[in-house]
């Protein structure tokens, strides 16, 4: 295995062009790369496609916010595609305004769009948003007696990510429930930046437990280094 | 005269003598999540977390929580020995693929034919349905936990949703705190009630068709 | 957690029923639950259906023979769901003599068919396979200007799958390539059966390195236990 | 007079150099299995076996193989730091998913169009697809590796495959022991020969379109 390059937040928020898809992994802000996230806040890049959760939790006025909901705030993207923007209202108010396209997804149907395009499926059927909204537009395939709505993948250009532990390949380790979203994006995207907190040498994590494999994984950013 | 008083807790309390022993079961964020502290002695179910846990265990003492081990509703948890953390899509395959067996959730609107809104009131609160939609379509019983009226004094068990659908003919169980249903055959199925309300109270003040079924009893939960 | 039932290989064969669709972990014998195939070799059940990545290796005349190998020569199956035969001549003696029905299905899309049974999908859409006859009588589903074909969940009846070491609960993880298939059989099959090697307390796997939850998984039986 | 001598060393010689530091490589059971004999100094390629696991080894010392560590022909094997398992289904998510760079694969008809068929004879040898229609489709670049004639003489390279399809249209590069070739534009291009054998000697032999390349040179593994 080759060591895969260790960037510093700048760097690789800078990775990350106008127009772009970005996965972001994090459910509520835990699980979040944030210090990916406040260097792409302070270079400021616009008009992105966010896939992510949810937006995280903004709190007006000085209250608590993480992960995603200041990039929001500061209207970074022009398109957001999550399951949840129930905590962060700012999200909310953007899209009542029409100021932010605003595509709102099952989170599991979210979860296999994601694994979709990252396994190489040309999309998958579900019965979850059968009878609802959700299936408003979507194609519909009958198999048996049986409607399913018909999904599709949902690739992205960067996934942002953060992991607990990696070795210098790029093996990642997750934390608790900081694992969720974060593996799948990293299957789902062209470039994978994965933000760590701790670094190991190759050999060093147990090949029976690595979480995501590194050759899914480009660059590795130390938390909590500025 | 009976006088209607909100009454969440019993609501958790009968919740929460449905599940048997091992059955794994997830409680959506506010009134679901009372369920877990009135599980009878001995029932040890496996609670599931959708942001990917099995054995959610209780809230850690204050300040001796971990960033990294939350419940879906980002409050800090912990986890019991032999559960386990996942990702995302094991965690929806968990409960897509009928491996949940009983969710609980909160109610806007709970229709007779079963669908289920909760999620979404137009023009005035749209979070997204998060992890509701699939845990609603994918668990084996769906039960749907709520007060019986809204402050307007309207039943939240209707003839026919008004608000957007999270699931359609999903649920199976509808537990308020005036009386436990069954969802079947285009009614709502009377099981037990709670004193002090009784059967034809309930039938009065409810707008849908309740049946009460011939085993219906008074519920010995006080 | 729950303890779970141990039982031995015998009760675990008992288990399985004439006519019963059976899912079975192991990659060419690699990873397969050996103490419950020789338990169901001699109790001989009949009519079954096998869905297993292949149909081990079997070495006529005394040679070398693993897996589900014997209880193809013992025309346990009636039916055969399967990526490779190749390494097992029986079977498709069995095939050309009209005596066995063997389907043959691509590696990943029986991978992707047994997880979309657990996974509760409807099926999954998939490139492998177009222009070859593994598309002959598929549904075909056009999205954009790509075609896929449809490939339907495979669900099974019960599992025997192989793990290196479970809790009392259920909790298993399994040992190197021995994986394979194992934890998807677990998840597609209404009644779950691990032999295991190594049984610990609840508690003592980590919870970040559980290859299959508890949940999954009905019963355990002790490898090399008669 | 040149006469043809099967070399599979060549192909496997060849095929080697095709790869840079850190590509992910499948390679097929068989001739293919030989190309990881024949890595350039200093170019570490992630090897992926399609049983589940990324950074195959080399075989153990013999006897000391361990029963749950085999390649996808049941061969013990070794994995190498950094490596890692998985399940089948996250094995197949790579190879499809387009994460394996390239597959290297045996032969027994390939054609100008980019079809392959590599693993059925009707009516003779039926031994299943295994992972090969996946990782024909999937990865990102495909080789045929291949001896350039059948034992009968006839050219594996073909107008167009007679027996059945491991997938259509997906065959990029051709590695045989008399050249190498890419696939284009329903044609096989060669880049280069490999001596004593000539362009002029190859497109005689081989019943196909084969275009020499402008800059088609004499390959300097001998």
């Amino acid at each position: 295995m080759n060591p895969i390059p260790i960037i510093d937040a700048s760097s690789a928020a800078a990775l990350v062009e106008e127009g772009m898809t970005l996965h972001v992994g994090g459910f509520l802000g835990c699980g979040s790369p944030d210090g990916i996230l406040a260097a792409l806040l302070a270079r400021g890049t616009r008009g992105l496609t966010l896939v992510c959760n949810d937006t995280a939790i903004w709190g007006a006025k000085g209250g608590r916010s993480n992960g995603v909901a200041a990039l929001v705030a500061k209207r970074q993207f022009s398109r957001v595609i999550a399951s949840h923007i129930g905590t962060n209202p700012e999200t909310q108010r953007q899209m009542n305004a029409g100021e932010t396209e605003v595509v709102l997804v099952p989170q599991g149907t979210l979860a296999e769009r994601v694994r979709a395009a990252g396994a190489g499926l040309g999309g998958v059927l579900t019965a979850t948003g059968l009878g609802t909204e959700a299936a408003d537009g979507k194609g519909k395939v009958t198999v048996g007696d049986r409607v399913f709505l018909l999904e599709l993948p949902l690739p992205g250009d960067v996934a942002l990510i953060k992991a607990k532990r990696a070795d210098r390949a790029g093996n990642l380790q997750y934390s608790k429930t900081a694992r969720n979203f974060n593996p799948l994006m990293a299957s789902a995207c062209a470039l994978v930046i994965a933000e760590v907190e701790e670094l190991v040498e190759i050999g060093e994590i147990d090949p029976e437990h690595v979480h995501t494999p590194s050759i899914f994984v480009d660059y590795l950013v130390m938390a909590g280094v500025k | 005269m009976i006088e209607y008083l909100e009454n969440k807790e019993i609501i958790a309390r009968r919740i929460a003598r449905i599940f048997k022993a091992g059955d794994v079961v997830n409680l959506g964020i506010g009134l679901p999540t009372l369920v877990a502290n009135y599980l009878p002695e001995g029932v040890t179910v496996v609670l599931q977390s959708e942001n990917g846990m099995l054995g959610l265990g209780p809230a850690p003492v204050p300040g001796q929580g971990d960033k990294d081990l939350t419940n879906a509703g980002a409050a800090p948890v912990t986890i019991l020995p032999g559960g386990c953390f996942f990702d995302s899509a094991t965690s929806f395959g968990i409960i897509r693929g009928g491996h949940v067996d009983y969710t609980a959730l909160g109610v806007l609107e709970v229709d007779q034919e079963g669908n289920l809104a909760n999620y979404k009131i137009p023009g005035k609160m749209v979070p997204g349905m998060g992890g509701a939609m699939d845990l609603v379509a994918g668990s084996r019983i769906v039960i749907a936990a709520t007060t019986h009226f809204e402050k307007s004094g309207a039943a939240k068990l209707k003839r026919r949703c008004g608000l957007p659908l999270t699931a359609a003919h999903e649920v199976d169980l509808v537990v308020t705190d005036v009386g436990y249903f069954e969802v079947m055959g285009g009614a709502f199925r009377l099981l037990e009630w709670f004193a002090p309300y009784t059967p034809e109270w309930i039938r009065e003040r409810t707008d849908a068709d309740i049946e009460v079924m011939s085993g219906c009893r008074r519920s010995d939960i006080e």
